[in-house]
C-alpha cells in the first residue's frame, strides 16, 4: 500500500511532470494564460493520461511484448492514444455537451502531446505492473494538473504587474515557471526512487 | 523475417481496427457546426473592437451566419471589401457602406483654452470629469487625458503635444470606439472627405467660450450666412456642419474664411491644430 | 505632457489641485513600513556580528550593496523612478543575508542579491508585484546553485558558555572551524547525538532561544527576532495570527511524528525554535507583498508553510524546509486569494461567483 | 535564391523554440550539456527533413481526412528508425536522450511543418524548409546548449574552458535554471527586435512628418 | 452605551476650531447665483425670466420630472441672468443669477403658521415637496421620497443622524446645539408621516455638549439619544443603521429594506421649518473651515452665496490655498472654482493649504491589506483598484462587488502606497455606466 503511495507522491510532486521533468510544457505554457481552462485542462489531463496508460500497458503486454515487438511501441503508443482521444472526444461531444463545454476543446490538443505519450514509455522503461503503471499515470497527471492550475493562477497574478516589455509573454513564463521549479526543488531526495 | 510480418500485421490489424472505429464513431456520434461561421471568421479583421456591436469578431461571425436579420456590412474596419467577403459567403445583400472616420470636435489646446484646476489623479478622462468635471475650465472640451488614444486599438489616434488628439485618417476604420469611452461626446464619426468641419463643442454663450477658450465656437452664426447651401446652422450657440450637403455640393468653402475664431476648419492628420492655424493665418 | 505656463494659464492667482475624495491621509507609508522592518531585525542581525565576528558583518553588507546596486540599476536602465531609497532593497539583502551561512565565500552572496532583485523582484516590475518572496528567491537559488558553501557553517564565537566578552574580543578575528546547525546534527547524527553536542537539553532549548550556536547569519538569535516581531504586532504591521499558526503548526506536527519512538514523540520546542523557522515566520511568511491579503487567507498561508517545512524537514533531503515551504506558499498565495475573500457587507444568500 | 530564403526562415524569423515557442520539451530537457543538445538537434533535422520529403511526395495520395494520423505514422516509423540507429552507433547519447527522444514523435514542430508546408509544396522545397527548421532548432538548441554548460559547468563540448577559478552555479544546468535562462534568452531577442522597430520608426518620424 | 462596526477609520476630527462658534447670520451678497440642479435625478426648470423681480421664498424653479425638488429664491431682488455657472456638485449647471435688492423682503402670505399635529402625512409629504427639502448631510437626496416608501415596505425605525463623522464639519453639531428644538419637532413630524413609534438619535461622543443637550430635551419624547463611538464612516447610512439597531442593509438594498429610514439632523430641522412655518429651504448652516481660514466660522448662508464671498466673510485666507473641498475631507469634492456656491447639500467648506496638499505620487500596491480592513463594506479595495488600472472594470463590478462601495474612502486613508482607490473605484464605476448607457441607447 506505502508502495503505492509512495509511487503516487513521487510522481506527483517529487518528479514533478512539468518542473523536473520537463513535459508537456507546450500545454504548460500555452494553457496557464487562462485560469478556468488550465483547471479544465488539468481535469482533462488526469483523466486521459490514466486511461491512456491502462490501455497502452494491455497493449504492450499483450500484443507487442509477446510477438517480440517491443520496438515499435512507440509508433502503436501514438496512434493508440489519438485513436483513442478522437474517438473519446466524439463521445463526450455526442453524450455529455456540457463536458465537453467544460474541457472538451481541450481533449483534442493533448491528443498528440508528450506529457500523454510520456507517461506509458516511463511505464514500459520501468517495467511496471498494470496497477503500478496506472498509480505512476494518476500521479503525474495530478502533479501535471497541480502545477498547471498553479502556474496559471500566478500568471493570472501577473497580468496585473508591471512586467518589462520585453519579457511580457512567454519570456516571463518561463522566468516563473523557473522559480516554481526552484519552490519544487524543495522536495528533492524526498522520495528515494 | 517473423518479426518484420508479424510487424507488418500488427500495424495493418491496429490500423483497420482503429480505422473501422474511427470511421464507426464518425458517422454515429459526430456533430454538425455550420463551418460558414468559421469562414466568415477568417475573413474578419480580427480587431475584436467591437464595433459591429458584438463582443467579438466569432460572435459577429456566428450572428451573421445563424441570424438570417444581422446584415453583412457590420464590421467598420473591415470596410466594403470585409461586407463583399462575409455576403458571399452568408449569401446575403451587402449593401455599401458609409466610410466614416473618427473626428475630434474640439480645438482647446494647452495653449488656448484655460485649465483652471490642477487635476492630480488617474490619467483619464472619465476619471478627471466625475470630479465636479475635470479641471478644464471649458466645461465641453477635450480633456486631454488620452483616454480615446489608449482604447483605440488600429493605433489610429494620437495625443498631440498641446493636449488635444488627432486621428490619422488613413489608419481610422471609423469603429467608434473612441466615441463611446469620450465623457464629452467630443468625438463624432464623419465622412472621410468632407471639407468643413466645426472644431468645437462647446454650446455656451459666445462670452463666456470666450473666456475659456480662444479657439471655441461663439456661435456668431457667421459660417451660416455664408454658406449657400444652408449646411450650416447653429444650434445653441454652436455651429453644426450637415456634412451631407457640404460633401455632394459645396467645392469652395467660403465659411472658413469668415470664421472669426477659425474654429470652422479642415483637420488634417500630422499637423497640430494650433499649428495648422498659424500657418493658415500667415498663408 | 504639462502644459505650458503661458497667459491663459496665469490668469487666475492660485490653481486649486483637484483630486477625487478623500483629501487627508494617515502617516503611513511603504517606505516609513519597510525602513521600521529593517529597524526591528537590526538587533538579531547585530547579535550576529557578535557571534559570528566581522565576516558576517561582511556578507550582509555585501548582500545590502548588492540588492541597492542591482536595483538602481535596473531602474536606471528601465527609467523608473529609483526608490533604493524605500527601504525595500536593503530589507531584502538583509533578510537574504540573514538566511546565508557566516563567512560564505564573497561573490555567493552578489550573486544571491541579483537573483533575489533581478530575477524575483524586476522582472515582474518592482515592489508590490513580485510573486515569491525575493529573499529567500536568492537562498534557494544559490544553495541550488552552491550547496556545498551553503552548508558550511561557522562555528559560534559565544559558545556553549556564553562567552560574550570573549566573542566580541575576537569579533574581526577569522575562523576555518565549522559546525553543524542543530537542524543538520539532527538529521545525520540523531536527536541524542544533538543534545550531546550542547551539553543537556535545557542547555540546548537556551542555546536556542538566544542564540549562541551555528546556523545561518540572522537565525539563531530566536529571542531577538521574536521581540522584532513582537514589535511589528504592535505596530500592526503583521497580525500575530501568521506567526503563531506557522510556528504552532511546525510545533505540532513535530511532536506527533517527529519522534523516531512513535507517535508524540518528538521535541517540538527545537523544532520550533531552531533553523528558520522564527524568522520566516515572522519576517518571511508576513511579507505583505507575495502573501495573501485576508487574515483568513494568511492564517491559511501560515499552517500551509508549517506543514510543507514539517514534511520537507523530516522526510525531505533537505534538513531544512522554511525556504521551500515559504516559496511554495507564495505560488498558492493566488490561489487563497481567489477563494479567500471577506464576505460583503449585507451579503445576500447567495455565494458571489467568480469567474 | 528562393530555396535560401527557405532554408534561412527557419532560423531567425521562424525559429522554432524562440519565435514559434514550439517544442520546448528538448529546449530544455536535454540542453544541460552541448553535446547532448547537439545530438538531439541533428536527430530533430534528420526525422523533420525525411518526414517533409515523405509527406511532399505522397501528399496528393493522402485523403485530407485522415492526413493527420498518416502524418504521425510517418513520423512515428521515421523516428523509430532514428532511435534504432542511434542506439547502436551512439549508445550514450541515446541513454541521456532517453525518453525525449521517442517523444521527438510528437514534437508539434514536426507535424506543423509537414501541415503547413510540406502538403501544400514541392519535394525539394520542402525539403530545404525541412532542413532549414531542423537548423533552426539546432541553433537554438545549441544556443542553450551553450549558455547552460558555460556558465553551469564552465566547458564547452566536455571541455574545461574556464580555469578553476570559476565556481560555476550548478543551478544553471538544473530545472529551474533552464527555465530562466531561456526565458532570458528570449526576452533578449525581444529587446532587440524593439530596439530594430524603435530605431525603423524614429527613422520614419524624421523621415515623415507626422507626429 | 456606545456600539462598535467593523472596520473603519479614525481620524483627527480637527472640529475643535468651529465646534464652540455660534451660528452667524451672513449678509447677503450682492448677487446670488442660485443653481436649479442642487439634488440628485434631474435637474429642475427655470420658471422666472430674465429681468423678473423675485421675492424671498418664491419659487424660480418647477422640477421636470416631479421626482426632483423646487428651488426657491433665497432672498428678494432682480433676475438679472440665466446662464451657465460654477456648481459644486455638477461641475457648472444652468443658475439663475439674483441680484439683491438689499430688502429681503418675504412673499406676501407665503409664511404661515400650523400645527403638524393637525396635518395627515400626505399633507405634509406634499409641504415638504413644495418648500424643496433634500437630504442636508451631503448626499443631497429629495426628502419627500425617502419620507414616503412604497406601501410594502414596512418602516419601523426612524433614526437621526447626528453622527457628524467627517473631519471639521460641525454644521450639524452647531444645529444640534442652537436649534434643539426644531431638530426634535422635525423628528416628531417625521415620525408622525412614516408612523413609526421607535426613534433614534445617534451622536458621536466626541460631541458630549450636544449629547448631554439633546439628552435633556429628548426627555419625554419618543426620541432615544445613542451614543456612538467616534470611528469614521460612522455617519454612512448603513454604518448608522448597523451601530444602532445591529441590521446589516444587503447589498443592493436600501435601509428601508430592513424597515429604517435615516435623516439628518439638518435636514430635520428644515422640514420642521417648512411644515410649521411653510419657509422653504433657502438657506443653510455652513461651517467653513481649514488651516487657511483666518476666522474659522458656522454660517448661515443663502443658497447661491459664492464661496469667495463666505471666505471673505470669515476673514480671508492666511496662506496659500491647495484645495477647496465641498463637504468634509473624507468624502467631499474638491472644487475647481472658488466662485461655486452653497447648495442645498454644502454642509462645509473645508480648506487645504498648499503644504497640507503633499500630492505622493502613488505607488504599486503592496498588497498589506490594510485596506481590507479599513473596509467597512468588507470589500477588496486593493483588487478594486488594481482592476480599475488595468481597464477591467467589468470583472469588479461582477466579480469584486464593485458596486457596493460607498466610497468613504478608508481605503485611501490607511493605503501607504498613496493608491487613490476611491479614484479608481469612481473611474469602474463611470466606466461601467458608460457602457451600460451605450447598450441602453443602442448605439454602439
Amino acid at each position: 500500500m506505502s508502495e503505492y503511495f509512495l509511487l503516487f507522491m513521487g510522481a506527483a510532486i517529487v518528479n514533478n511532470f512539468v518542473l523536473t521533468r520537463y513535459l508537456g510544457l507546450c500545454i504548460f505554457f500555452g494553457v496557464s494564460k487562462n485560469f478556468h481552462a488550465s483547471s479544465s485542462m488539468g481535469l482533462a489531463i488526469i483523466s486521459i493520461m490514466t486511461m491512456s496508460s491502462m490501455l497502452t500497458w494491455t497493449i504492450e503486454h499483450f500484443i507487442l511484448l509477446p510477438l517480440g515487438l517491443y520496438f515499435l511501441k512507440t509508433i502503436v503508443f501514438v496512434v493508440v492514444i489519438a485513436v483513442f482521444v478522437q474517438i473519446l472526444e466524439m463521445v463526450i461531444k455526442k453524450f455529455m455537451p456540457t463536458l465537453y463545454n467544460v474541457w472538451g476543446i481541450y481533449l483534442l490538443l493533448v491528443a498528440t502531446n508528450c506529457v500523454i505519450l510520456g507517461v506509458p514509455l516511463i511505464n514500459a522503461e520501468a517495467n511496471y505492473n498494470f496497477l503500478k503503471s496506472t498509480v505512476n499515470a494518476l500521479g503525474s497527471g495530478t502533479g501535471f494538473a497541480i502545477a498547471l492550475i498553479l502556474f496559471a493562477s500566478l500568471r493570472e497574478k501577473l497580468q496585473f504587474s508591471d512586467v518589462p516589455k520585453s519579457i511580457e509573454g512567454l519570456g516571463i513564463a518561463f522566468i516563473l515557471a523557473g522559480m516554481l521549479a526552484l519552490a519544487f526543488q524543495g522536495f528533492s531526495g524526498m522520495i528515494p526512487l | 523475417m517473423l518479426t518484420a510480418i508479424y510487424a507488418i500485421l500488427v500495424m495493418i490489424g491496429l490500423g483497420m481496427m482503429f480505422g473501422l472505429l474511427i470511421s464507426f464513431a464518425n458517422k454515429k456520434w459526430s456533430v454538425e457546426v455550420d463551418p460558414r461561421i468559421h469562414e466568415v471568421d477568417e475573413v474578419l479583421p480580427k480587431g475584436q473592437c467591437g464595433g459591429c456591436g458584438y463582443p467579438g469578431c466569432m460572435a459577429y461571425a456566428e450572428a451573421v451566419v445563424m441570424n438570417p436579420n444581422v446584415p453583412p456590412n457590420l464590421c467598420t474596419p473591415g470596410k466594403d471589401a470585409v461586407a463583399k467577403q462575409v455576403a458571399e459567403i452568408t449569401g446575403k445583400k451587402a449593401e455599401a457602406m458609409e466610410t466614416v472616420i473618427a473626428f475630434v470636435r474640439c480645438a482647446g489646446t494647452y495653449e488656448k483654452a484655460i485649465r483652471t484646476g490642477e487635476y492630480k489623479g488617474v490619467k483619464d478622462c472619465v476619471s478627471a470629469n466625475i470630479l465636479v468635471g475635470g479641471d478644464k475650465g471649458c466645461t465641453y472640451g477635450c480633456l486631454g487625458y488620452g483616454t480615446c488614444v489608449k482604447v483605440c486599438m488600429f493605433d489610429a489616434m494620437k495625443m498631440s503635444p498641446e493636449g488635444i488628439p488627432v486621428v490619422n485618417p488613413d489608419k481610422c476604420t471609423g469603429c467608434g470606439k473612441c466615441a463611446t469611452v469620450c465623457p464629452r461626446t467630443i468625438i463624432t464619426l464623419t465622412p472621410p472627405g468632407v471639407m468643413v468641419k466645426v472644431n468645437c463643442n462647446s454650446h455656451d454663450k459666445g462670452a463666456i467660450v470666450r473666456k475659456h477658450c480662444k479657439a471655441g465656437c461663439i456661435g456668431c452664426g457667421m459660417c451660416s450666412k455664408d454658406c449657400p447651401y444652408g449646411a450650416i446652422v447653429i444650434d445653441n450657440f454652436l455651429a453644426v456642419v450637415d456634412s451631407k450637403i457640404c460633401l455632394e455640393k459645396c467645392s469652395d468653402p467660403v465659411c472658413l474664411t469668415r470664421c472669426p475664431t477659425k474654429v470652422i476648419r479642415p483637420a488634417i492628420w500630422g499637423v497640430v491644430p494650433g499649428k495648422e492655424l498659424r500657418e493658415e493665418i500667415k498663408a | 505632457m504639462e502644459p505650458k505656463e503661458t497667459t491663459a494659464n496665469i490668469q487666475k492667482p492660485e490653481k486649486l489641485v483637484i483630486t477625487s475624495s478623500p483629501h487627508i491621509h494617515d502617516t503611513e507609508s511603504v517606505t516609513k513600513i519597510m525602513w521600521i522592518v529593517n529597524l526591528t531585525l537590526l538587533p538579531a542581525a547585530i547579535f550576529s556580528v557578535i557571534n559570528f565576528g566581522i565576516p558576517a558583518l561582511v556578507t550582509m553588507l555585501l548582500c545590502i550593496a548588492g540588492s541597492i546596486a542591482c536595483e538602481a540599476a535596473i531602474q536606471y536602465w528601465r527609467k523608473k523612478e529609483i526608490t533604493v531609497s524605500d527601504g525595500s532593497a536593503v530589507l531584502t539583502g538583509l533578510l537574504l543575508a540573514m538566511c546565508l551561512p557566516p563567512g560564505i565565500a564573497w561573490f555567493v552572496p552578489l550573486i544571491g542579491a541579483f537573483a533575489a532583485i533581478a530575477i524575483a523582484k524586476h522582472t515582474m516590475g518592482g515592489l508590490g508585484y513580485n510573486v515569491f518572496n525575493p529573499a529567500h528567491i536568492g537562498r534557494a537559488f544559490i544553495m541550488a546553485s552552491y550547496p556545498v558553501a551553503m552548508t558550511t557553517w561557522a562555528v559560534s564565537r559565544i559558545g556553549n558558555n556564553g562567552d560574550f566578552a570573549g566573542a566580541i574580543s575576537k569579533i574581526g578575528t577569522l575562523d576555518a572551524v565549522t559546525a553543524a546547525t542543530p537542524l543538520g546534527i539532527l538529521k545525520q547524527q540523531g536527536y541524542d547525538a544533538l543534545v550531546s553536542s550542547f551539553g543537556g537539553q535545557m542547555e540546548m532549548y537556551q542555546a536556542l532561544l538566544i542564540g549562541n550556536r551555528g546556523g545561518s547569519l540572522g537565525e539563531t538569535s530566536s529571542i531577538l527576532l521574536i521581540l522584532g516581531g513582537l514589535v511589528l504586532i504592535a505596530k500592526k504591521y503583521i497580525k500575530w495570527q501568521v506567526p503563531v499558526a506557522m510556528i504552532g503548526t511546525v510545533g505540532i506536527l513535530t511532536w506527533a511524528f517527529g519522534g523516531k519512538a512513535g507517535l508524540f514523540t518528538g521535541d517540538p520546542i527545537l523544532h520550533m525554535l531552531s533553523g528558520g523557522l522564527i524568522i520566516g515566520a515572522f519576517f518571511m511568511a508576513t511579507d505583505m507583498v507575495t502573501t495573501p491579503m485576508t487574515t483568513k487567507g494568511q492564517i491559511i498561508f501560515g499552517i500551509g508553510c508549517g506543514l510543507i517545512t514539517v514534511l520537507i524537514r523530516l522526510y525531505g533531503g533537505y534538513p531544512e524546509g522554511v525556504c521551500y515551504s515559504i516559496l511554495l506558499m507564495n505560488a498558492v498565495t493566488p490561489l487563497i486569494d481567489r477563494y479567500i475573500f471577506p464576505v460583503k457587507f449585507g451579503a445576500l444568500p447567495e455565494p458571489v461567483k467568480r469567474s | 535564391m528562393n530555396l535560401w530564403k527557405e532554408f534561412t526562415k527557419g532560423l531567425i524569423d521562424e525559429n522554432p523554440i524562440f519565435r514559434l515557442a514550439l517544442s520546448l520539451c528538448p529546449a530544455l530537457a536535454v540542453t544541460s550539456n552541448v553535446y547532448n543538445a547537439l545530438g538531439m538537434g541533428l536527430t530533430v533535422m534528420f526525422v523533420i527533413t525525411c518526414n517533409n520529403m515523405i509527406v511532399s511526395t505522397f501528399r496528393n495520395v493522402i485523403h485530407p481526412k485522415v492526413r493527420v494520423p498518416v502524418y504521425i505514422i510517418s513520423i512515428a516509423t521515421i523516428v523509430t528508425v532514428a532511435m534504432l540507429t542511434l542506439e547502436a552507433f551512439f549508445p550514450i547519447l541515446f541513454k541521456e536522450l532517453g525518453i525525449y527522444l521517442a517523444l521527438v514523435v510528437v514534437f508539434a514542430i514536426i507535424l506543423a511543418r509537414a501541415e503547413v508546408f510540406a502538403a501544400k509544396n514541392k519535394v525539394i522545397p520542402s525539403m530545404i524548409d525541412g532542413l532549414g527548421m531542423g537548423a533552426g532548432f539546432t541553433l537554438g538548441m545549441l544556443v542553450i546548449g551553450t549558455i547552460r554548460e558555460m556558465i553551469g559547468n564552465g566547458s564547452f563540448m566536455g571541455y574545461q574552458i574556464l580555469g578553476s577559478w570559476y565556481q560555476p552555479p550548478l543551478i544553471v544546468i538544473l530545472a529551474p535554471g533552464g527555465f530562466i535562462v531561456i526565458g532570458f534568452i528570449i526576452g533578449f531577442m525581444n529587446l532587440s527586435e524593439e530596439r530594430k522597430k524603435q530605431k525603423k520608426e524614429k527613422s520614419e518620424i524624421a523621415a515623415g512628418g507626422t507626429i | 452605551m456606545f456600539r462598535k462596526i467593523k472596520g473603519g477609520v479614525h481620524p483627527h476630527d480637527e472640529k475643535q476650531s468651529t465646534e464652540d462658534k455660534k451660528i452667524e447670520f451672513m449678509p447677503i451678497p450682492q448677487k446670488l447665483f442660485v443653481p436649479v440642479h442642487q439634488h440628485i435625478g434631474q435637474a429642475s426648470i427655470p420658471v422666472v425670466a430674465v429681468g423678473d423681480m423675485v421675492k424671498k421664498g418664491q419659487l424660480i424653479a418647477e422640477t421636470a420630472d416631479g421626482r426632483g425638488t423646487p428651488v426657491h429664491a433665497p432672498t428678494s431682488g432682480k433676475v438679472t441672468e440665466l446662464g451657465n455657472y460654477p456648481n459644486p456638485i455638477y461641475g457648472s449647471s444652468l443658475c439663475v443669477v439674483i441680484e439683491s435688492d438689499g430688502l429681503d423682503e418675504w412673499q406676501e402670505n407665503l409664511l404661515t403658521t400650523r400645527n403638524y399635529e393637525n396635518l395627515t402625512p400626505e399633507e405634509m409629504i406634499d409641504i415638504i415637496f413644495k418648500n424643496g427639502i433634500v437630504g442636508m448631510g451631503g448626499a443631497a437626496f429629495p426628502t419627500h421620497i425617502k419620507l414616503a416608501p412604497p406601501k410594502d415596505r414596512h418602516i419601523d425605525t426612524l433614526i437621526v443622524n447626528g453622527a457628524e463623522c467627517e473631519p471639521y464639519l460641525t454644521s450639524d453639531h452647531r444645529t444640534m446645539m442652537e436649534y434643539p428644538d426644531d431638530v426634535i419637532k422635525g423628528t416628531l413630524i417625521a415620525m408622525k408621516i412614516l408612523g413609526v413609534s421607535k426613534c433614534y438619535l445617534g451622536i458621536e461622543i466626541n460631541k458630549p455638549k450636544a449629547i448631554a443637550l439633546m439628552l435633556e430635551k429628548c426627555k419625554g419624547t419618543p426620541i432615544e439619544v445613542v451614543e456612538l463611538e467616534t470611528r469614521y464612516p460612522q455617519g454612512a447610512e448603513k454604518m448608522m443603521i448597523l451601530a444602532i439597531t445591529g441590521k446589516e442593509v444587503p447589498s443592493g438594498k436600501l435601509p428601508m429594506d430592513v424597515g429604517c429610514v435615516v435623516q439628518n439632523v439638518g435636514s430635520l430641522k428644515a422640514v420642521a421649518d417648512a411644515v410649521e412655518k411653510n419657509i422653504p429651504l433657502i438657506e443653510r448652516i455652513v461651517t467653513v473651515a481649514g488651516k487657511t481660514v483666518k476666522d474659522p466660522k458656522n454660517v448661515m448662508a443663502k443658497l447661491g452665496t459664492p464661496f469667495s464671498e463666505l471666505f471673505k466673510y470669515c476673514g480671508g485666507f492666511t496662506g496659500k490655498n491647495g484645495k477647496l473641498i465641498m463637504g468634509g475631507p473624507m468624502m467631499g469634492q474638491a472644487q475647481v472654482n472658488i466662485e461655486a456656491v452653497i447648495v442645498k447639500a454644502t454642509s462645509g467648506i473645508v480648506t487645504i493649504s498648499e503644504k497640507d496638499v503633499d500630492y505622493v505620487p502613488e505607488r504599486a500596491c503592496i498588497r498589506c491589506g490594510r485596506c481590507i480592513e479599513a473596509c467597512t463594506m468588507h470589500l477588496m479595495p486593493s483588487t478594486l483598484s488594481i482592476l480599475s488600472e488595468k481597464g477591467q472594470h467589468q470583472t469588479a463590478q461582477t466579480d469584486y462587488n464593485l458596486m457596493d462601495c460607498v466610497e468613504c474612502g478608508c481605503c485611501y486613508y490607511v493605503c501607504p502606497s498613496r493608491r487613490n482607490i476611491v479614484h479608481y473605484i469612481r473611474q469602474s464605476k463611470a466606466k461601467n455606466a458608460m457602457v451600460r448607457n451605450a447598450i441602453k441607447t443602442g448605439s454602439k
